[in-house]
């Protein structure tokens, strides 16, 4: 997979809650094979003093079209002034960036443990692990029923299962408070998860103490995305190592949380 | 066809175009977007004696057109580089310059004895001046006497050519290069990072690990312009410029200003493909004012 | 209610966000915008005893995130100064700080005294650190001893509050607020503008008629915060901060970092009412983090 | 005429030729009285890298509506991307900045050269200056008929005259080569000109050589457009002035070209 540089067209921005928007884009050429985990990095033009590209998630890809679409979250200036580019524009995007998830075995039973701007990994994950539906289990935290972003289409690949901190949808609390994590997490062959730092150390404890297999996708600050400023570091077992190239899937085992 | 080659000493590039420290890994990196043999030489990641980890997360921060990192010169040391990274680099047509770096002079001259032994090394540069380590770095290339003794050892066992990047922290930089030019340096490239901050006014805390850390990118380009002249009129070694390069013109500036060839560092992580496309701009710069070759430009500076 | 007043020796400010001098004019060119009572205080455009008309226009280059200007202390003269503005102002309820600028010590001197003579001018703004101009300006803000020299002989002929206004273009700035500090200054404000150069690549001329100009506005922000966050813990005299503040996140940046106050300059250029939307946005930074008093803010840098 | 900064709504952004676009901007509130030979200060955000605003002269104003209207043509980053705002944008505008020219006399015949991005004042100052149309004499120079801005609608206020350097449109050359100004020059009591500095002072110096009243609108860059920041000097027979807050209309016998 080689990494490339290319203007995209924007095809489509669809706001899905008052801070979610699915931005879909368009290459000119075919899409190289794009993996869960994987990751593009965007230049965000239309704004001063955003300097940067910033990383989002891959969150689906369309061959077919040679479309990919992203799943962006307003945190700061730069998403904010992204989620504002229309059908039509152009933008620069490096990609595919990143490593990717490991694919369960056949049978495995998942859970995908996702939060926040974590979540896109975790919906192209279900889509496109291979396994039977019944074997993946979905589990998406909130804040509350406005933050939640809809998966009806998604709902085909998996079970899925929300909590909202206001209880405004699903259990009340945080993800690690939900049955399926709380009672039902050693019945798992394998654990996912991305979604703010906490909730991914919190799901990693659980998934050690219980010795089960448990990747997390970290979303470590980025200058470049390919591996050569080595301002992404992660502490490891191995030392400091790059999230944007050796990430940003690792297995919990690497980390030193 | 006009001439895009430069000479440092009696070393060739056939363009004036290098990637910066620490901004292209080993240019193995960037291999994915650019053909390395289009790019007049590559400056690889600051190499030291030994594998250092670096400062800790965060290193970087954005700020206005530019950006603060706090890296530490993180790398596995110079074992690893000759058995790992030589061996795949060796053969590529450019030039592959080591950033040498160390907390004493004794490692300084340590690792380039050992850079000297190897054949495709064409040239290092001698980096006095990271703002991003707690000895040596930064602390040799702001006084005369220090930098002037560093460049003094390391000259003593290397013959190939020496580059001196030069940091612009400082009062006179045309002092500090007309130091290192005394000492015997090659030339001397220019600058390295500006000491820098970031606060978060929510945590009230710095936003790096390390407080401070080095600005790079556009935001300092009109000091680095400044420098590059002034050093330009002070000494008589060809001057490598850099700092925010993003484009042809920017390169084509820093020529004019005085410098013989130009790294490209920040811009890399907007678009690893900019030092290519700054080649062609070059190229097309001088094919559209008739100039004959790129070195006609340096010091064009009409005042 | 929060206390958003601030000290300087024995002199009140409202509130910590004063304009920086030449970017305000003498302020009465902005009270079409905001109402001048609401500022902590308005530093002037730099005066020099003898009328001086700056230098040759282009005085102006935009760069990445900033600007340089090569205005060269354009100003109407002392005499000018106390029959034509001071009458307009002394009414006004804000602190009008002169900047005084001069060739030579005896210039600097003379300049005070006159300046001492008018009762509702509180403080002195000394600048030494002026890029622009062939002759004083710069030069004695780069080294200790010429600081201390004019610091000395100000501080001879002037009681009230003596501010000294430093240059950045220095290895260790700290230095030489403690040589200032030493000469009995009540408080240093700093940054000014960074000496930088913009080249134009189709005339290959310098945009500047004066070739080098001084760097303001964002890009050098994180340059200067730090060299608050140094000043702050080398002197025991409060410290005033500039250099790219456009908000009051900004605003709030420096005094973490140990500002007493802050100037806002170039950013008036982009938007007049921003000093006092910065007033604003303190004092509902404070209100919302339960803080009392604008001064425990100054320094509260958490590392 | 207090100067203020206001968020105004873009309502209509026509591109007039290649590189010329009319922007049409409403405030909230009743306009100040604005004048030919005045100009505003344009924030331009959607764009990495444009720091400083960016000064147009006002084209028209229609109080009824709280419009005015500025003729933008592409020089450089700013003006290009200005240019590609859409109706329903907000732009922040300082406005209204510097001096005016002159109106003329009853019975005053006006000659009114522009080019380049001077036209806009001219058009302004054709239209408001009061004059019977027999009176405006409207003098346009461009490279090419292509560089050319349709004037249709300034028609009703006066005498159209054009050259272009390649013949395309009007007489062939600079305006100083067209009969209305070789020829005529003598016989009008006040001549007006914006435009490339090359022009203005080719149109200046004809004006003094025939002792006839001429004013001249400058373009110098400028920080600020206020008056604070002294970048915009010209150098006029009473030392350094800023075109920002002297002029930018001057009267030729100031300036020292
Ligand atoms: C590999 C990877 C994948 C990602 N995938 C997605 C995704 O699919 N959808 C999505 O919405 N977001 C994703 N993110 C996060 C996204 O990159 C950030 O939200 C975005 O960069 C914020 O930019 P901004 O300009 O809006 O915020 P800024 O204005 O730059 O920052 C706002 C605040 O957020 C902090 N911040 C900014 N970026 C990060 C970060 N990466 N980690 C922690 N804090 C940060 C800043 O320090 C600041 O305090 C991903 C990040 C990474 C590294
Ligand atoms: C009082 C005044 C009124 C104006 N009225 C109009 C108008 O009605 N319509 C219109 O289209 N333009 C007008 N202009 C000119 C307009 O401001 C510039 O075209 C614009 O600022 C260019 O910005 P830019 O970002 O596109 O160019 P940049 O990318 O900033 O610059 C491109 C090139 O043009 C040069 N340049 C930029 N601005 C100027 C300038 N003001 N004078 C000379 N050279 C310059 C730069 O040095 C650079 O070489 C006016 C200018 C002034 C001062
Ligand atoms: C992330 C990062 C790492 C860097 N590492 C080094 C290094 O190891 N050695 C060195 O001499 N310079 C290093 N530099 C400095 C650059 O080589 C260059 O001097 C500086 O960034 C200015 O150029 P630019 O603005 O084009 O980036 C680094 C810069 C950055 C941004
Ligand atoms: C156009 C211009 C004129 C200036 N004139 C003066 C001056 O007369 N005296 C002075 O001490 N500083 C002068 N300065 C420096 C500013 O006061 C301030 O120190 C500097 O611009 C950094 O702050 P900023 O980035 O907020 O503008 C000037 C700056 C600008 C941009
Ligand atoms: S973001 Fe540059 S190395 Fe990972
Ligand atoms: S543009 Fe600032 S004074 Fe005229």
């Amino acid at each position: 997979m080689k990494k490339t540089v290319q203007e995209l067209l924007l095809v489509e921005n669809t706001q899905l809650n008052h801070d979610n928007f699915k931005l879909v884009l368009q290459a000119s050429t075919p899409l190289p094979e794009m993996f869960p985990g994987q990751f593009v990095n965007v230049e965000i033009k239309k704004a001063t003093e955003i300097f940067l590209r910033r990383p989002f998630s891959i969150l689906d890809v369309d061959y077919s079209n040679n479309t990919f679409s992203l799943l962006v979250k307003i945190l700061g200036r730069g998403s904010k002034v992204l989620t504002t580019y229309q059908a039509g524009d152009k933008i620069s995007v490096i990609f595919p960036l990143g490593s990717r998830f490991t694919f369960p075995k056949e049978n495995d039973q998942v859970l995908l443990v996702g939060g926040g701007s974590g979540v896109a990994p975790m919906l192209f994950l279900a889509k496109t692990c291979g396994l039977k539906p019944e074997n993946v289990h979905v589990l998406i935290g909130a804040r509350s029923i406005r933050d939640h972003v809809d998966v009806e289409s998604y709902k085909p690949y998996g079970n899925y299962y929300f909590t909202t901190e206001d209880g405004s949808l699903g259990e009340k609390g945080f993800v690690t408070h939900h049955p399926v994590f709380s009672d039902q997490l050693g019945s798992f062959d394998k654990i996912y998860t991305c979604g703010p730092d906490l909730m991914m150390k919190a799901v990693a404890k659980a998934a050690a103490e219980k010795q089960v297999f448990c990747e997390a996708s970290l979303e470590n600050m980025m200058a470049c995305g390919f591996g050569v400023c080595l301002c992404c570091v992660e502490k490891t077992v191995d030392g400091n190592q790059c999230v944007c190239t050796d990430g940003p899937v690792f297995n919990i085992n690497k980390l030193t949380w | 066809m006009v001439d895009l080659s430069v000479r440092i000493k009696d070393l060739l590039f056939k363009n004036p175009v290098l990637t910066a420290s620490g901004t292209c890994g080993f240019g193995e990196e960037i291999a994915d977007f650019i053909d390395l043999t289009r790019l007049g030489g590559v400056v690889m990641k600051g190499t030291t004696l030994n594998p250092r980890q670096g400062n800790d997360y965060p290193r970087m921060a954005e700020t206005p057109s530019g950006m603060l990192n706090a890296v530490g010169l993180q790398n596995k040391g110079v074992d690893n580089f000759i058995q790992n990274i030589y061996p795949n680099i060796r053969d590529i047509d450019s030039n592959f310059i080591v950033n040498v770096n160390g907390s004493t002079i004794e490692e300084y001259v340590e690792l380039t004895e050992r850079i000297n032994e190897l054949d495709k090394i064409p040239a290092i540069e001698l980096n006095i001046s990271c703002p991003n380590v707690k000895e040596g770095g930064m602390a040799f290339g702001v006084s005369c006497p220090s930098a002037e003794a560093v460049v003094r050892a390391v000259r003593s066992v290397y013959d190939k050519p020496l580059i001196v990047k030069l940091s612009p922290n400082v009062t006179d930089i045309s002092e500090i290069a007309k130091a290192v030019e005394g000492q015997g340096a090659d030339s001397v490239s220019l600058v390295n990072t500006f000491l820098g901050m970031v606060v978060d006014a929510n945590s009230r805390m710095p936003v790096l690990s390390t407080i401070t850390g080095g600005l790079s990118g556009p935001a300092i380009k009109p000091i680095a312009l400044r420098m590059v002249w002034q050093v330009y009129n002070a000494v008589k070694i060809p001057v490598i410029g850099m700092g925010g390069i993003m484009n042809a013109t920017d390169a084509i500036e820093f020529l004019i200003a005085g410098a013989s060839a130009v790294q490209v560092g920040t811009a890399i992580f907007i678009d690893p493909t900019i030092p290519v496309q700054i080649v062609d701009g070059i190229q097309n710069y001088l094919e559209i004012n008739n100039i004959q070759s790129v070195s006609e430009l340096t010091g064009s500076l009409q005042i």
